[in-house]
């Protein structure tokens, strides 16, 4: 409904200083932030409740650290090419734009890649999330929790990259016409970017250190 | 074009300062990874695996996603985000609570 | 007490600490019936006076309504004593100041199941035999490992016999979901949530005959788990243990 | 209405809109129709209760097989209808009525709007919304039938239940995901598309109750959406989150790792479900705050307090969550804290009920239908309020919990509450929506039938709830108590189906009223607030002009005025 036009969509409001879309995607994290406490603390809980030589290390339960790591360098890295993405946009550098934001998306669907290998490592090696399925040795309440939990990061992972892949071939349109509108849209899915970042910086010591 | 290009300086400035963010990210990481290999007790490791974490987390939210320049409106969110996360961590605190102890029967 | 009286208020009470709980509902109800008078007296009345009619007109300056505050501190102090001086000294006693050995009580053993109750009381020796959901089969619902010796004179019935005037120790388990451990004649409810064993106690004051209920969603049959409770003077009590002593082929 | 815009075609203006207000249509509709479902499913319950075992006259032919046996209800089947009539009356019925419907139609509007801050994330989330709403209903018709473990599908129970539960989880995140995106949206709106001049301290108290319920929906619901993936994992990938080790179902040991605990789930849903009671009654509140002032020629009585209570309530309502779960084997320490804040909680609420109590004092009270809705409202909230203070206590609990009581407690906050506070909604603002009156006889006859069916329905319940009688049981009459109270039963039955027939005279009237010929005044209930600032109904983008705001909400019989109201939007001289 193109005639109607919403205030605060591209200038800030003058009382709370930003955008809406910027408002929108803080409360919207702020509700992450509650999803990935409650998973949080159900892990707290879990683990509490099992007696400590029930509960392996990621180590003990076959996770590879040397892969996390990796991974963990992988998120960070991808979490700066965002940055610099937008910074390139913000300086009226579209080019720089396309080449950060590519290297945003590759960097992502590389974590994606090694956390399927990954996956398909911990498979060969018979740990699954659970029992039932056939070929599982080992089942535990901490393979259950790093499948979830990750399974369930990698999935905020590929709804970001989804986002900047529109952003780089389809939103990038609105640049000629609205380059500051443009340029807010990249600085949301950014800040969801970095969230998912932060996500996995608790994720990684919690499941594959302690 | 004098005031973007002023804009163009203080983005410059911005990028190093990502830049050394990140070098302190990629730092934190290894520093992490090596401490676990150091095989401490648990709750040690515990309390120091989080408190890296946290570490590396507050950087990536102040300064990638602007946290420490941002308006109060999103802090005070945040603030509000933060007491209420505060009370799903009493969560296992609740169910570790539980019954007294009962002689032996 | 052989045919209790129920109607449509609470039912008659047989346990010790039940009057403490009856007393604290009845004086809620009077301090909420009050409120609530109070207050439907108040809407009544303003309905009347106020209502729109011809000369009439509604007054723009708010009234000062120091009985409000009064009103609000007195609901709030009602409700700290209620706190403090009723509710959690009940509380404490019945989770906490549980009956020690001296007070020689009856231990039980509790098993729910999808849609049973089954009672498990230690025997003459007055041991629990070893037991453990590895056990458990259509034989053996209590999930007793035969070859303890403790648990050879244990007996598992499915109604629940205790005598009056001794407390009564009920430990409660579940096999498969979470059931209620129900008695509204003796004001005791506790969940019986799978892999935790919950502790309630109580002491009965009359014999009679009554009803144990699940009070949880435990499946279809959740309207038939009931069992029947038993309240026998001491020596009925002692007289039905020695019974099915024999009935397990000792002695 | 469609000549303003012409260039959008039947799917853009009825199907796809992005209009908050043909978004509200679309909520307030489709939740009227869950509404009416899960009311039918509770009809068919209360039979059964009534009259346990004989053929349910009228549907029981029509039935499944697999439902009812000769017509007579099988306990399976009654499980689902207890489920799913939880399930719909909660998340498709009043959430999306109270801040779907009313919140999208009324807050723009009330703030002076040209829309929501996000009109494409709005339609989502009603989308969303069918979704869910679709699956929970078409999960009646999957093979095993639909969720049978309580609204609160407390595992171990739900986790071995049949498919209707992964339905029932898969609709669940489409409904969560809807409250999601519409509680940052009306966050977004409220906060930054206030018209000029429109401070916090002058919104109407329905926007403060919005916005308060839309932060409850955005923090409180991630804890179940949480709890619903691991249960999803549960069913699904045969994880054991919620399933500790050893079980042992129909004598045989089940497949499943365990070392996890049921508690878990209840923690988790709790955390939700308790802010959730406030996302029932806070618009409620808010809409009789609404009629009461305009009724009332008058402005509300302590409209700050009012406001800081809200706050103060929406605050505490995170920290309240396990008075649940008392009996679940919780020691003097948690329980204590629990009822402390329980005891806390229950002050904002006597303060908000005393000030719209005490607004009715030096008013001029004009009894027209909504106002009638409110009047009720108070008391009937009152009682709900009140019957909460004894399960509120921990000691009293052991007795009262799970029983009637219970029930009774609940269905008074909501049903003679929220449902009251909707009926008013809709008398209230028919006019604005529709541009048609709505029949005066027809809204009285409604109102006093379902008073008097409302006590009805739920009155006896509390006392069979004193009685000991247990919820959820397919044929309590195995329970000598409960023989005992089949008098109340019956009473209860009767009346919900009394309730039924009286909503017949709001049926005809909210459909024949829309054809009428005559048109409503623009303002005809003389209200002095944003809404009524516009044509009705309001174009699209809603004000010609965006409007100033020059004064507070409820500024009625203002000494020296012309008219006993002055709008908010009009400058008064002097």
């Amino acid at each position: 409904m193109s005639e109607i036009v919403i205030p605060y969509q591209v200038e800030p409001h003058p009382m709370t200083g930003v955008t809406s879309g910027k408002l929108g995607i803080w409360v919207f994290l702020a509700s992450e932030v509650m999803l990935f406490g409650a998973l949080f603390s159900s892990y707290v809980l879990l683990r509490v409740g099992t007696p400590a030589e029930y509960w392996p290390s990621g180590v003990e339960a076959g996770l590879n650290v040397p892969i996390g790591t990796v991974n963990t360098i992988v998120l960070i890295t991808s979490s700066i090419t965002m940055v610099m993405s937008w910074a390139s946009l913000k300086m009226n550098n579209l080019r720089g734009f396309k080449r950060f934001m590519g290297a945003t998306i590759g960097l992502g669907l590389a974590f994606l890649m090694i956390k399927s290998f990954e996956y398909s490592l911990k498979f060969s090696h018979g740990i699954f999330p659970a029992v039932g399925w056939p070929e599982a040795t080992d089942p535990s309440v901490f393979n259950a929790l790093y499948f979830t939990l990750t399974g369930l990061h990698a999935l905020h992972v590929i709804l970001g990259i989804a986002v900047n892949v529109w952003l780089l071939f389809w939103g990038i349109s609105l640049f000629k016409s609205q380059p500051e509108r443009f340029a807010g849209r990249v600085e949301i899915s950014g800040l969801y970017w970095h969230f998912v970042d932060l996500v996995w910086i608790f994720l990684f010591p919690t499941l594959y250190l302690l | 074009m004098s005031a973007s290009d002023v804009e163009n300086e203080d983005f410059k400035q911005h990028i190093k300062v990502y830049v050394m963010v990140f070098v302190a990210l990629g730092v934190l990481t290894f520093v992490t990874v090596a401490v676990s290999y150091l095989r401490l007790p648990t709750a040690a490791a515990i309390t120091v695996a989080m408190i890296v974490a946290t570490v590396k987390a507050s950087l990536v939210a102040g300064y990638f996603m602007h946290l420490l320049s941002e308006e109060k409106v999103i802090l005070w969110l945040l603030a509000l985000c933060a007491a209420f996360f505060v009370t799903l961590m009493l969560v296992p605190l609740a169910t570790m609570v539980g019954i007294a102890p009962l002689w032996p029967l | 007490m052989d045919d209790p009286q129920y109607g449509w208020w609470l039912p008659p009470n047989v346990s010790v600490h039940g009057a403490d709980i009856d007393a604290m509902i009845i004086w809620i109800h009077w301090f909420m019936l009050a409120l609530f008078v109070g207050w439907g007296i108040f809407i009544a009345y303003c309905l009347v006076r106020f209502r729109q009619r011809p000369g009439h007109e509604a007054v723009y300056a708010p009234i000062e309504a120091r009985f409000s505050k009064w009103l609000e501190i007195g609901v709030a102090v009602a409700e700290t004593v209620i706190l403090i001086a009723f509710a959690m000294p009940v509380w404490a006693k019945l989770k906490t100041e549980f009956p020690e050995p001296k007070d020689d009580p009856v231990v039980i053993r509790v098993v729910a199941e999808q849609f049973k109750w089954l009672f498990h009381y230690p025997g003459k020796d007055g041991k629990f035999g070893r037991a453990g959901s590895e056990f458990f089969s259509d034989d053996n619902p209590a999930g007793l490992d035969f070859d303890d010796e403790d648990g050879v004179d244990d007996i598992t019935v499915r109604g629940l016999h205790i005598p009056v005037g001794r407390p009564v120790i009920v430990r409660l388990l579940s096999k498969d979901v979470i059931h209620s451990f129900k008695i509204p004649v003796m004001r005791v409810t506790q969940d019986v949530i799978p892999g935790m064993e919950i502790p309630v106690w109580f002491e009965a004051t009359t014999t009679g005959r009554f009803q144990v209920g699940c009070a949880q969603l435990c499946g279809l049959g959740h309207y038939e788990m009931k069992a029947a409770l038993v309240i026998e003077t001491p020596e009925d009590f002692e007289k039905w243990l020695d019974e099915e002593h024999k009935a397990l082929g000792l002695d | 209405m469609s000549e303003a815009h012409p260039e959008l075609g039947f799917l853009r203006k009825y199907v796809f809109s992005t209009d908050h207000k043909m978004i509200g249509i679309q909520y307030g509709l489709t939740a009227l129709v869950f509404l009416f479902i899960g009311f039918s499913l509770m009809m068919m319950m209360r039979w059964q209760l009534a009259y346990p075992g004989e053929a349910i006259p009228l549907v029981g032919g029509f039935l499944k097989n697999s439902w009812v046996d000769n017509g007579a209800m099988l306990p399976d089947f009654y499980n689902q209808l207890g489920a799913m009539h939880g399930t719909i009356m909660v998340f498709m019925g009043i959430v999306p009525l109270a801040v779907g419907a009313f919140g999208n139609y009324i807050v723009p509007l009330q703030i002076g709007a040209p829309d929501m801050a996000f009109p494409r994330l709005n339609m989502l989330s009603y989308q969303a919304f069918l979704i869910g709403g679709v699956i929970m209903l078409a999960s009646f018709f999957m093979p095993g039938g639909a969720a049978s473990s309580g609204w609160t599908s407390y595992p171990p129970l739900a986790d071995i239940a049949t498919t209707g539960q992964t339905y029932w989880l898969f609709g669940m995140i489409f409904l969560i995901a809807s409250s999601l995106l519409g509680g940052i949206n009306f966050i977004v709106t409220i906060v930054h598309l206030r018209a000029e001049g429109l401070t916090f301290f002058r919104l109407p108290f329905f926007v403060w109750s919005q916005l308060v319920t839309a932060f409850l929906l955005v923090l409180a619901f991630p804890a179940l959406q949480a709890a619903a993936i691991f249960q999803l994992m549960d069913r699904l990938a045969g994880t054991s989150f919620f399933l500790p080790s050893g079980l042992v179902v129909g004598g045989e040991q089940i497949a499943a790792v365990g070392g996890g605990s049921p508690l878990l789930w209840q923690h988790l849903f709790w955390f939700l479900a308790h802010p959730e009671v406030y996302v029932l009654i806070l618009p409620g509140m808010g809409i009789i705050a609404e009629v009461i002032a305009n009724n009332t020629r008058k402005p509300l009585w302590g409209y700050r307090p009012m406001v800081y209570s809200l706050l103060f309530l929406g605050f505490m309502s995170f920290t309240v969550w396990a008075h649940h779960m008392y009996l679940t084997g919780m020691g003097t320490t948690m329980s204590t804290f629990f009822q402390a804040t329980t005891m806390i909680i229950s002050i904002p609420s006597v303060i908000i009920l005393s000030c719209l109590v005490i607004s009715l004092w030096g008013a001029s009270i004009r009894f027209t239908v909504p106002m009638l809705f409110a009047i009720a409202f108070l008391p009937m909230f009152g009682i709900g309020g009140l019957t909460g203070l004894p399960l509120g206590l921990a000691a009293p609990d052991i007795f009262l919990h799970d029983t009637y009581y219970v029930i009774g407690h609940f269905h008074y906050v909501v049903a003679p509450g929220t449902i009251f506070a909707m009926f008013a909604g809709i008398y209230h603002w028919y006019p604005k929506v529709t541009g048609r009156s709505m029949n005066l006889r027809l809204g009285y006859a409604h109102f006093w039938l379902s008073l008097i069916f409302m006590n009805g329905i739920f009155m006896p319940m509390l006392f069979e709830g004193m009685a000991g009688v247990s919820r959820r049981m397919f044929d309590p009459t195995g329970y000598v108590h409960a023989q005992a109270a089949h008098t109340l039963t019956l009473v209860t039955s009767w009346s919900a189906w009394g309730l039924a027939v009286s909503q017949i005279p709001f049926i005809i009237n909210f459909f024949w009223s829309m054809r009428k010929e005559e048109r409503a005044e623009e303002n005809p209930w003389q209200a002095t607030t944003l809404e009524w600032a516009t044509a009705t109904p309001p174009p699209h983008g809603n004000f010609d002009a965006p409007p100033v705001v020059y004064s507070g909400p409820y500024e009625y019989s203002v000494p020296g005025a012309e008219t006993d109201f002055s709008p908010q939007y009009v400058k008064q001289e002097g």
